[in-house]
């Protein structure tokens, strides 16, 4: 069955909820390697997301995902503001005019939001940022789809993948962003924004499981 | 965490709030989107100089807001960079018709955003350039890092171009001005205490009782070594000497090609400090550290400099570029060519910095 | 203890070195005995200010020397009233022949070597005035204690004071000025930290992670109460009111009776604020609170008097006069007439203070 | 036999090493009911002190102290630099040629520095200061002394009056200096300068006994 706007709309919410209850657990990653925002950062923005939500029915998904987009450029700011801005925006300019989605959308999606953060932050795979989750996911995604899995299962394998990339930030030293500051120090700690990088993707996976999307 | 605030997200709106009654008829505020701006903005035929950044670091950037400095200054919530919305409005607000000047402190977030807020100003037919502060150099390299971070160079820069604007440069003049002030700026800053983000609500690190973060960012980002903590005059010989014995500095930064309409990469270089160079030497408070210890490490700034034949011919003291109540302080020198002291002494009129008005 | 020091035995005397070097051309520094001066003093025919008090108040009272404000400021050790050889040589050194006129915060020690520096002084024949400052209504009488301490109204006092006798008031119409700015000053303040004097080595006091100390003094002496934390909003209220419903306050004070020839007891009132006053409104920082917060406070202090009838027509949001590290506040409010805010706005060219020239 | 020229010098000599020892100790007292300096205070203007007794042999008793006066006047500050200042001043000025020292002339000194101490500071006895230690040891060395007493034990008395006056502060709220600021909270904190003041009078109880005065 494909993803309806209301559909959508569940997830974004879903993804609203589980950055308000990780507020407090990123802004500490944050503080390890970084300035301790990262939380109340992302919080801000899908707040301000979530609000306009209910507005936001009568539209297309790509549209949608285009306000969530310009909605997290100007609440959110930092390095994760236009970074995850421009991620939805991308992601919103593939899906323009959708009513649907098929679970082919979700990579055209996801390969545009990817390129969009590469664009804007131009950081490698290994930098111990965000990309180091989005990239893996994405070819997971990539993968599962190629192999006739259907979404749920397919977001399942990216979402785990997204995981292990942020897992994998852990031992490596930060080229990118403040905790590039660190040099060796950052070694041993998380990223924050591959953290919420998989958060967001594991939600997305929850509420396809959810919807038997 | 004590501190004298109501509620953390509420923090920034108050004060902008507090200011905007403090320093009526200096500067106005606007809240939505929030940026502080001239009270006689927009000035005509003038250069408008834009900066802004995360709040916490008071009076940096809305401090610095008035005549023979800033036109507006865009507020970002405690420690994170503003977004290109504030950074627009702010813009149109005081364009005076001769180009906008974006001065950006190096932090990705800070950037991304105003390179966003360049393109949507450009969009709106306004000529507009950013340029990068970049000054810190306790962050060694730019191929393994984000590049050095913009400290105190950016309180030298945003007077001199301020300075420089008001004279009536063209908007390539003052980039140019405000490009060569940060190179020729270096910074090395330290902290004894961490600070507390209101929105964390507690110290984003901590620190034993003799140790201190050497080389630390004005975000409470933990520096690149800590150390047992020293005398007042070891403590300022080891930041003078990694600022005067730091030798050329160069990296691409991304800057807007008029001619070819688009970013383009640029290489810079700053060249290393050398002796018989006279410098404009700035000691900076990072919030919660008394004048007394300031002036303690400017007494020994000065006799490094001199035996370093370093020629220190304006300074600065005081606390200008915070880190909320942090204790600690950063050192900055900036070689001066009699143009950029000439524009140092013009007067002044901003809440942070005043004089000859 | 984490301080920018070297030895503490030596603060005072490397922090003068310090701000002779940073201020030069402002002021000027005499080691021994210790206090800092008007680079341009002696002004002939100009009644010389001069204030003093421990370290540790910083920018007051050195830097509070310079056109426009005092002639002279004699440095303590941290928290130590100044001896009376420094303010004799002080006097001797800016004395235009005008007449001295020494400004005294109420405190045991400042008023004793006060009175024999001004013993000294007129031996020596010059004349002079001692005028108090007593303006913290946290110390609630004067029978019981050795009186209200002298806080915030001091800047204002010397702001004002300076300012008239840089027009070329004589003696006895700088004193009435002086007087006139106490008798309508009043303060309050709290602390949500204690200070470490260098000497001592650790805090003075320790307060609970959610106390604040109400009423505290400047030297980081406790307050009068311990309290729970609350809302900026709410303490800063409390201090407004404190301050607006303060009654009527009397004391007995000893002045020089130039025709007697005598010190004598003089009763002096303050009248308490009432609706419709014109006010100069002070929210000072102790040393160790972001601007940040200072904003917070007067966004509330201003609309506190609002709905009490004051008008706030000038303002100062700062920390001019601090407790070393200490975080924490105080509210002052003096009620002023034409003149006073002229004077106010008269230019000043101090380390500290700073408009007009 | 009459204290000499050199037992004087001596005494002061101690009074200068016992203050140094307390330095800690005043300023914790003064820490908990003022503005934790009068250790710091005492000492500097006692070392100060030290280093001139050396060249003080020469001259007179009422010299010497006069001497020591005015070095705690231009050292010390604070509250307690005046008064101390005022009381040796007073002292030296009552013994103003003197060679040596009858037991009666002690009296002679203690009444003019505590004249001096009340004339400079106006406390009243209870008002929690220096006066509350200094006034009993004057009036104990009066009635010793008048009963026939040597020196060393009428200042045995005195001593012993003045610790009592010391800790007969405790109890009491603060009606002079710094300490009177916190009303009610004064109560049970032993006053710094009335510490001070039994430390020297102690002092020269022992030096007296010593020297067999
Ligand atoms: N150049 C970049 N490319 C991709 N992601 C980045 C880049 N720089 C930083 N990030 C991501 O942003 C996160 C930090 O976000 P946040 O704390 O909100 O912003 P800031 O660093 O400005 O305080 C990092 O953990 C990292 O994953
Ligand atoms: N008016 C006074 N008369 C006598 N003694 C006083 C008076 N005021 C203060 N003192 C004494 O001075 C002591 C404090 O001295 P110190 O701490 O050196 O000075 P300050 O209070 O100026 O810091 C008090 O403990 C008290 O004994
Ligand atoms: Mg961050
Ligand atoms: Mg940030
Ligand atoms: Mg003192
Ligand atoms: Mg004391």
């Amino acid at each position: 069955m494909p993803a309806t706007i209301g559909d959508v709309v569940k997830c974004l919410a879903k993804m609203c909820d589980v950055l308000h209850e990780n507020k407090e657990y990123l802004t500490e990653l944050d503080s390890a390697i970084g300035d301790a925002d990262h939380g109340t950062n992302m919080d801000r923005g899908f707040q301000a997301i979530a609000k306009k939500l209910p507005d936001l029915g009568d539209t297309d998904i790509g549209a949608i995902l285009k306000t969530c987009g310009m909605t997290l450029i100007t609440t959110v700011g930092g390095a994760s503001g236009p970074l995850y801005g421009t991620a939805f925006m991308q992601a919103g300019t593939a899906l323009a005019g959708k009513q649907e989605l098929e679970p082919g959308d979700l990579l055209v999606a996801g390969e545009a939001a990817l390129k969009g953060i590469l664009m804007r932050g131009k950081a490698n795979l290994g930098d111990k940022t965000m990309v180091d989750a989005v990239t893996p996911a994405v070819d997971a995604l990539r993968q599962a789809l190629a192999g006739g899995a259907k979404a749920a299962d397919a977001l399942e394998q990216a979402s785990i993948a997204a995981e292990t990339g942020m897992k994998g930030t852990i031992p490596i030293q930060a080229r990118k962003g403040r905790a590039s500051y660190l040099g060796e120090r950052s070694i041993g700690h998380q990223d924050p924004g591959a953290t919420s990088s998989f958060l967001l993707i594991r939600t997305m996976a929850e509420a396809a499981r959810e919807i038997g999307f | 965490m004590k501190k004298l605030i109501n509620k953390p997200e509420n923090v920034v709106k108050e004060e902008l709030e507090g200011m905007a009654l403090s320093y009526a008829g200096m500067i106005k505020v606007n809240l939505e989107p929030k940026f502080v701006y001239r009270a006689d903005a927009p000035v005509q035929g003038k250069v408008a100089l834009i900066s802004g950044g995360g709040s916490g670091h008071e009076p940096m950037h809305g401090g610095f807001v008035g005549k023979g400095m800033l036109d507006a200054a865009c507020a970002g919530e405690v420690f994170t960079s503003p977004t290109p919305d504030q950074m627009l409005e702010a813009a149109k607000k005081v364009n005076g018709g001769a180009g906008i000047l974006y001065i950006v402190k190096n932090y990705t977030g800070d950037v991304m955003n105003f390179e966003m807020a360049a393109d949507l100003a450009r969009a709106e037919g306004m000529k507009v350039q950013n340029i990068l502060i970049d000054d810190d150099v306790a962050v060694k390299d730019s191929l393994w890092t984000a590049g050095r971070r913009g400290v105190g160079a950016t309180v030298i820069a945003e007077k001199i171009a301020g300075a420089g604007a008001e004279k009536g440069y063209d908007l390539g003049k003052v980039a140019d001005l405000c490009r060569k002030v940060n190179a020729n700026g270096r910074s090395m800053g330290l902290a004894l205490t961490s600070c507390t983000v209101p929105a964390a609500g507690k110290p984003t690190f901590e620190l034993g009782d003799d140790e201190i973060e050497m080389g630390i960012g004005i975000h409470g980002e933990p520096g690149r070594t800590r150390m047992k903590i020293k005398s007042a005059d070891e403590l300022t010989e080891m930041m003078a000497l990694s600022i005067i014995e730091d030798g050329d500095y160069s990296r691409t930064v991304h800057e807007w090609d008029d001619k070819k309409g688009d970013w383009v990469d640029v290489t810079l270089v700053n060249k290393a400090l050398k002796e018989g160079d006279q410098v404009i030497a700035f000691v900076n408070g990072m919030g919660g550290t008394p004048n007394i210890e300031l002036q303690i490490i400017y007494r020994k700034l000065h006799e490094v400099c001199g035996k370093k034949g370093l020629k220190i011919v304006r300074n600065l003291v005081g606390s200008y570029i915070t880190s909320l109540e942090m204790q600690g302080c950063s050192i900055t020198l900036v070689r001066a060519d009699q143009e950029m002291v000439e524009l140092w002494d013009a007067p002044v009129k901003t809440p942070g910095l005043r004089w000859g008005i």
